[in-house]
């Protein structure tokens, strides 16, 4: 049981990973300050989306379980909120302000 | 081992970054936000060093709160104009004032790497004399008994540097409410963060705060997200700041100060020693002095944000 | 296990520095703003991984708090940033 | 040495510290008359605990120490008032005394008016200085000191710019800039002690440090620091615009108590917690500085246009020859110089703050008659103003240093302290200064002893405030009638004598 | 090893916080440049708390509870400072140009 929670873990971490490195690279790669919000955003909440996943089986109790539920909830939510304002605000100060 | 030094080393090299990006920076708002990012990357290195209750303070104050002090700061500063700017130095002063900074980096970095080994430390005294305070977490303990007397001054520190802000009013705003008020905003995702957020803070804060006698938090860390959600409904334009004259605002900033003197003063009394708490109500009584801190010290951290009355009602 | 989720806490940390590299040489004010989203989000996901990897909970109460404070501070950036015309020729 | 333990009457020097504190949390909800009321009822109650702790200090010829909830440094903390921190504590109730008494007719405010800003903020911020200044004198704790410096700077910044001119505004910013990089400076050198020693408390800390890299720093550091906020040139920048600025009754406490807290506590840091180390040539190069600051500062004093700035300047001045006892105390600790140069040191803060405050309110109340504060200006505030000018006349006579007044005691000890320890040349810096000191006072008189012309005002009854400022003028002079040997009250506790 | 690479990193940001105060002219870059300046004096401090670990606690408390009450007295100072800037702006807006 202990096996098989620790490789899923392992592969939803891992997982996690990979979409945070996806978005440092379209960070670094897209030229212009709205694709590059978009990489941001998109992959670093799927990122620590996953790493939550991967956590909660880990866990030591249903409070943690809670709170890193939270947590993911708390930064989706922010971020949902904060890229529409982001990209208003890309349109406003244009790409070179 | 070397997972862990690697760990160090990215986050003192991000630090180093985000600091040259400060000092470099072209523009104001640019090195507000590096700053910010360096606040919360700091939160990191305070808990590699074993130091959650200062990471928690360090996110909330050092991030948090400074950083929309000197955001809001500035965003008024281009309304009015840049305020009148120094001549900056020369090419030859510069170099010059580098170079000392840099001799003074290096003697300190010399001091550090010779500090004695083994260090000297008081966590043995703390262990051995904690439990008479009955509290589970060193740093409240240090905080609320061993060096109680200090964090009483810093509270009052907090209520004069209040009074101190709101002295610099100019005379015809004194009537008027802290801090220049913000455009409402009707709907959108801000609006929508500005109502959610609080509740969700609020809580988090009254977790923190009960927690703090056994674990990292306490009054400071609660206070600075209190007061952080309630500057968050300012931005948003949904709260109204009640004018300077406001007694039961006043009050609020000045009870957790002098609840915490008047235990001081009992224990002078009925102890025979300033902040020396009754036997067997150590704790309880902490926790009191504690709670009513919490309501000051955001009170008051609120208000040191807002700044003194404007003489302009034009958000 | 432990040492795993370590590393991929210095992993998640280590890809928030690189894109800041990035978002350090600007030009955007956007980007700033991201500066402090990046390392809020890397920074929230390494302390939920050791918190987890060292059985802190102190770690994730942590993490909440940085998550509640990030959230505040990018809407303080958005609502104070200046309009494209200010400052862009502010010499130092 | 052993930490401090508790003795008798510890509790005097804590609540020295505590009321004023608790006052001024106090003094926001009750409001500018309810503040104003309370700082009044504290003055008398204030006194009598600083002279209680002198009575106690003399009587059992040994510092009194309180330790706060019972426990003992290093984990706990401790105040511990020697003979120089009686002697501030005495200081600082009579100036603050004084100065509340003075601030009636400007900051008071009558039954059923409006509160003003300027009153809101005064009263409150006076507490805090007061308590601020009894802190940072009877604090055993370097950190508590810190706390001690920042409480002094938050109270003493808004007092600087409490009237709200642009260039009082200007001098504050500039004020705070000096004092924040001294206080951070300081606390930097802190955390390098603690990390030495393992404990802040000074007495603890006394002989135990030797001259390693990482205290070397530290004490640099903290000099520096300390140094900034003291206002000793060339770090005096901040401190003429400052204080000339700010209303006559801030500039009294500003320019005769501020800046000697972070003085007593340089003195806690080289004759406490380096006490014995070999720090000869820092010693020297203090004094050297505080010479340059007796001879420049008095020679920009005599250069002023405006009487406020010259007073201002006289402070710059008066401040170096507190250093001039650094090299003189250093030299053979145990030594009869040494402890001449020690009382006079502690006598030339003290009999400096009680005229310098004696002198500022004089000139407030003559700019405030006059409507301006032109030296060229001056002629007739004789016949107009006879007590304000004679309370200046006083006051510059401690302050140059004739006998028979406390300036001329702290200076002859000074003296005689340098000649005796072979370091002359301090010797010829304080009769240099002495005389430069009688020249710009000498100008103020002559200009205001010459007949007046048409648009001197008419006289004026003197009233309280007239008084006050005279009253502090004649105990500066009167600190001169005491025996010598009264003064050694503030040898008690001296701490770095050979065991 | 952590006490050593932070306090190390405290002294640079020592030098760079106090570089910026000394050459940057804007007050605000000043203030923000103090702050930074602070932030590396309590890492000093931090280090010395992370040196002191002992008897069952991973770091010195003592000055970990310094550093607390240090971070709040500096940010008081900070709104001090932003406070008087504002105060100099809004005079210069009022006072004809």
């Amino acid at each position: 049981m202990s096996m098989l929670a620790d490789a899923f873990t392992l592969v939803a971490v891992l997982a996690g990973i990979g979409f945070f490195a996806a978005g440092t690279a379209g960070l670094l790669r897209f030229p212009d300050t709205a694709s590059r919000l978009h990489a941001l955003t998109k992959a670093d909440h799927l990122g620590l989306g996953l790493v939550v996943l991967g956590l909660l089986p880990q866990a030591g109790s249903l409070a943690d379980s809670l709170r890193l539920l939270a947590i993911w909830a708390l930064v989706l939510f922010a971020g949902a909120a904060a890229g529409p304002m982001l990209a208003t605000l890309t349109r406003r100060t244009g790409p070179e302000a | 081992m070397t997972v862990w030094l690697a760990l160090d080393l990215l986050l003192a090299a991000g630090s180093l970054a985000l600091a040259f990006g400060v000092v470099r920076a072209r523009r104001v708002f640019t090195a507000i936000a590096l700053f910010i990012a360096h606040g919360l990357l700091l939160t990191l290195a305070w808990v590699r060093l074993d130091a959650v209750d200062v990471a928690l303070t360090e996110g909330a104050i050092g991030a948090g709160l400074s950083g929309v002090l000197l955001l809001a700061a500035r965003h008024r500063l281009a309304r009015v104009g840049a305020g009148r700017v120094a001549e900056a130095p020369g090419r030859a002063v510069t170099i010059a004032i580098g170079l000392g900074c840099a001799a003074v980096t290096a003697a300190l970095g010399y001091a550090v790497l010779a500090l004695p080994d083994p260090a000297p430390s008081l966590a043995a005294e703390v262990a051995a004399s904690l439990a008479a305070t009955e509290l589970g977490n060193p740093v409240t303990g240090v905080l609320m008994v061993f060096r109680g007397l200090d964090t009483l001054l810093e509270a009052a520190v907090l209520v004069l540097a209040v009074i101190g802000v709101w002295s610099l009013a100019p005379d015809r705003a004194w009537r008027g409410a802290p801090g220049a008020p913000w455009t409402v905003v009707e709907d959108g995702p801000l609006a929508l963060l500005a109502r959610l957020l609080p509740p969700v803070g609020i809580v988090v804060a009254v977790h923190i705060l009960w927690v703090g006698a056994d674990a990292p938090g306490g009054k400071f860390q609660a206070g600075a997200i209190l007061a952080a959600m309630g500057l968050l409904a300012w931005l948003a334009g949904l709260a109204r700041v009640p004018p300077t004259a406001s007694r039961p605002m006043r009050a609020t900033v000045a009870a957790g100060p002098a609840l915490f003197i008047a235990v001081g003063l009992a224990g002078l009394m009925f102890q025979g020693a300033f902040l020396a708490y009754p036997e067997g109500l150590v704790k309880p009584v902490i926790l009191l002095v504690e709670f009513v801190l919490t309501a000051s010290v955001a009170a008051a951290l609120a208000l040191l944000v807002l700044g003194p009355p404007s003489a302009d009602a034009r958000p | 296990m432990t040492e795993a989720l370590i590393a991929a806490a210095a992993a998640v940390l280590g890809a928030a520095l690189l894109g800041l590299l990035r978002v350090l040489r600007g030009p955007g004010l956007a980007d700033r703003i991201m500066a402090a989203q990046l390392v809020g989000t890397g920074s929230i996901g390494a302390l939920l991984l050791a918190g987890v990897a060292t059985g802190q909970a102190a770690l994730l109460d942590m993490a909440l708090t940085l998550a509640l404070l990030a959230a505040f501070a990018i809407v303080a950036m958005v609502r104070t940033a200046p309009p494209s015309a200010e400052g862009t020729d502010k010499p130092r | 040495m052993p930490p401090p333990a508790a003795t008798d009457w510890g509790i005097l020097p804590l609540l020295a510290v505590m009321l004023p504190v608790l006052a001024m949390v106090l003094a926001a909800p009750l409001g500018a008359r309810g503040a104003e009321r309370l700082t009044l009822s504290l003055l008398l109650p204030g006194f009598v605990l600083a002279f209680g702790t002198a009575v106690a200090i003399h009587v059992s010829g040994a510092p009194v120490v309180h330790l706060l909830g019972h426990w003992s440094p290093p984990l706990g903390l401790a105040f511990r008032a020697d003979g120089l921190a009686a002697a501030m504590l005495l200081t600082a109730a009579i100036v603050i005394a004084a100065t509340a008494l003075f601030a009636r007719d400007g900051f008071g405010t009558k039954p059923g008016a409006p509160e003003t800003r300027a009153a809101f903020a005064f009263w409150p911020l006076l507490l805090a200085l007061w308590g601020a200044i009894n802190l940072a004198v009877v604090a055993n704790d370097l950190f508590t000191l810190y706390v001690a410096l920042e409480l002094l700077t938050f109270a003493a910044m808004p007092l600087a710019c409490l009237e709200g001119k642009r260039e009082t505004v200007e001098a504050a910013l500039r004020y705070l800039m000096f004092a924040l990089l001294g206080s951070v400076l300081y606390l930097l050198g802190v955390a390098l002690i603690y990390g030495t020693a393992g404990t802040l408390d000074i007495t603890l800390l006394s002989g135990r440090l030797g001259l390693d890299a990482p205290v070397i720093v530290a004490a640099a550091l903290m000099t520096a620091g300390l140094l900034a906020k003291t206002a000793l040139l060339p770090l005096h920048l901040w401190l003429p615009p400052a204080h000339a600025g700010a209303p006559a009754a801030a500039s009294a406490v500003l320019s005769a108590l501020v800046v000697k807290g972070s003085f007593v506590i340089l003195v806690r840091l080289w004759f406490g917690v380096l006490a014995g180390a070999p720090a000869m040539g820092a010693m020297q190069i203090l004094a050297g500085l505080g010479a340059a600051a007796i001879l420049l500062g008095s020679a920009a004093a005599l250069a002023q246009p405006r009487l406020k700035l010259l007073v201002a300047y006289s402070t710059v001045a008066q401040i170096g020859y507190l250093f001039l006892m650094f090299p003189l105390v250093a030299g053979m600790p145990g030594s009869e110089a040494a402890a001449k140069a020690w009382t006079g040191g502690a006598l030339q803060a003290i009999s400096h703050a009680l005229a310098k405050a004696a002198m500022f309110l004089a000139v407030g109340l003559m700019a405030a008659r006059l409507g301006h504060d032109r030296i060229a200006d001056l002629a007739g505030a004789a016949r107009s103003m006879p007590l304000p000018l004679l309370t200046f006349a006083l006051a510059g006579l401690t302050l140059m240093g004739v006998p028979p007044s406390g300036g001329f005691a702290a200076k002859w000890l000074l003296l005689s302290a340098a000649i005796e320890a072979g370091q002359w040349w301090w010797a010829l810096v304080v009769l240099g200064g002495g005389l430069l000191t009688g020249g710009y006072v000498y100008r103020v008189l002559s200009a205001g002893l010459t007949a007046g012309g048409a648009r001197a005002p008419a006289p004026h009854p003197p009233g309280l405030p007239e008084a006050i400022a005279l009253g502090l003028a004649l105990l500066s002079v009167a600190l001169g009638f005491l025996p010598l040997a009264s003064f050694g009250l503030v040898q008690v506790g001296r701490m770095g004598l050979a065991p | 090893m952590s006490g050593t690479v932070f306090g190390l990193l405290g002294a640079a940001l020592v030098g760079i916080g106090l570089f910026g105060m000394l050459v940057r002219a804007q007050p605000l870059m000043r203030i923000v440049c103090f702050n930074l300046l602070g932030s590396g004096v309590f890492l000093v401090f931090g280090a010395v708390a992370r040196r002191g670990a002992g008897a069952g606690f991973a770091a010195d408390p003592v000055p970990q509870a310094i550093i607390l009450t240090g971070l709040v007295v500096a940010f008081a100072a900070t709104t001090l400072a932003v406070a008087l800037v504002l105060r100099l702006a809004d005079d210069e807006d009022e006072a004809p140009r």
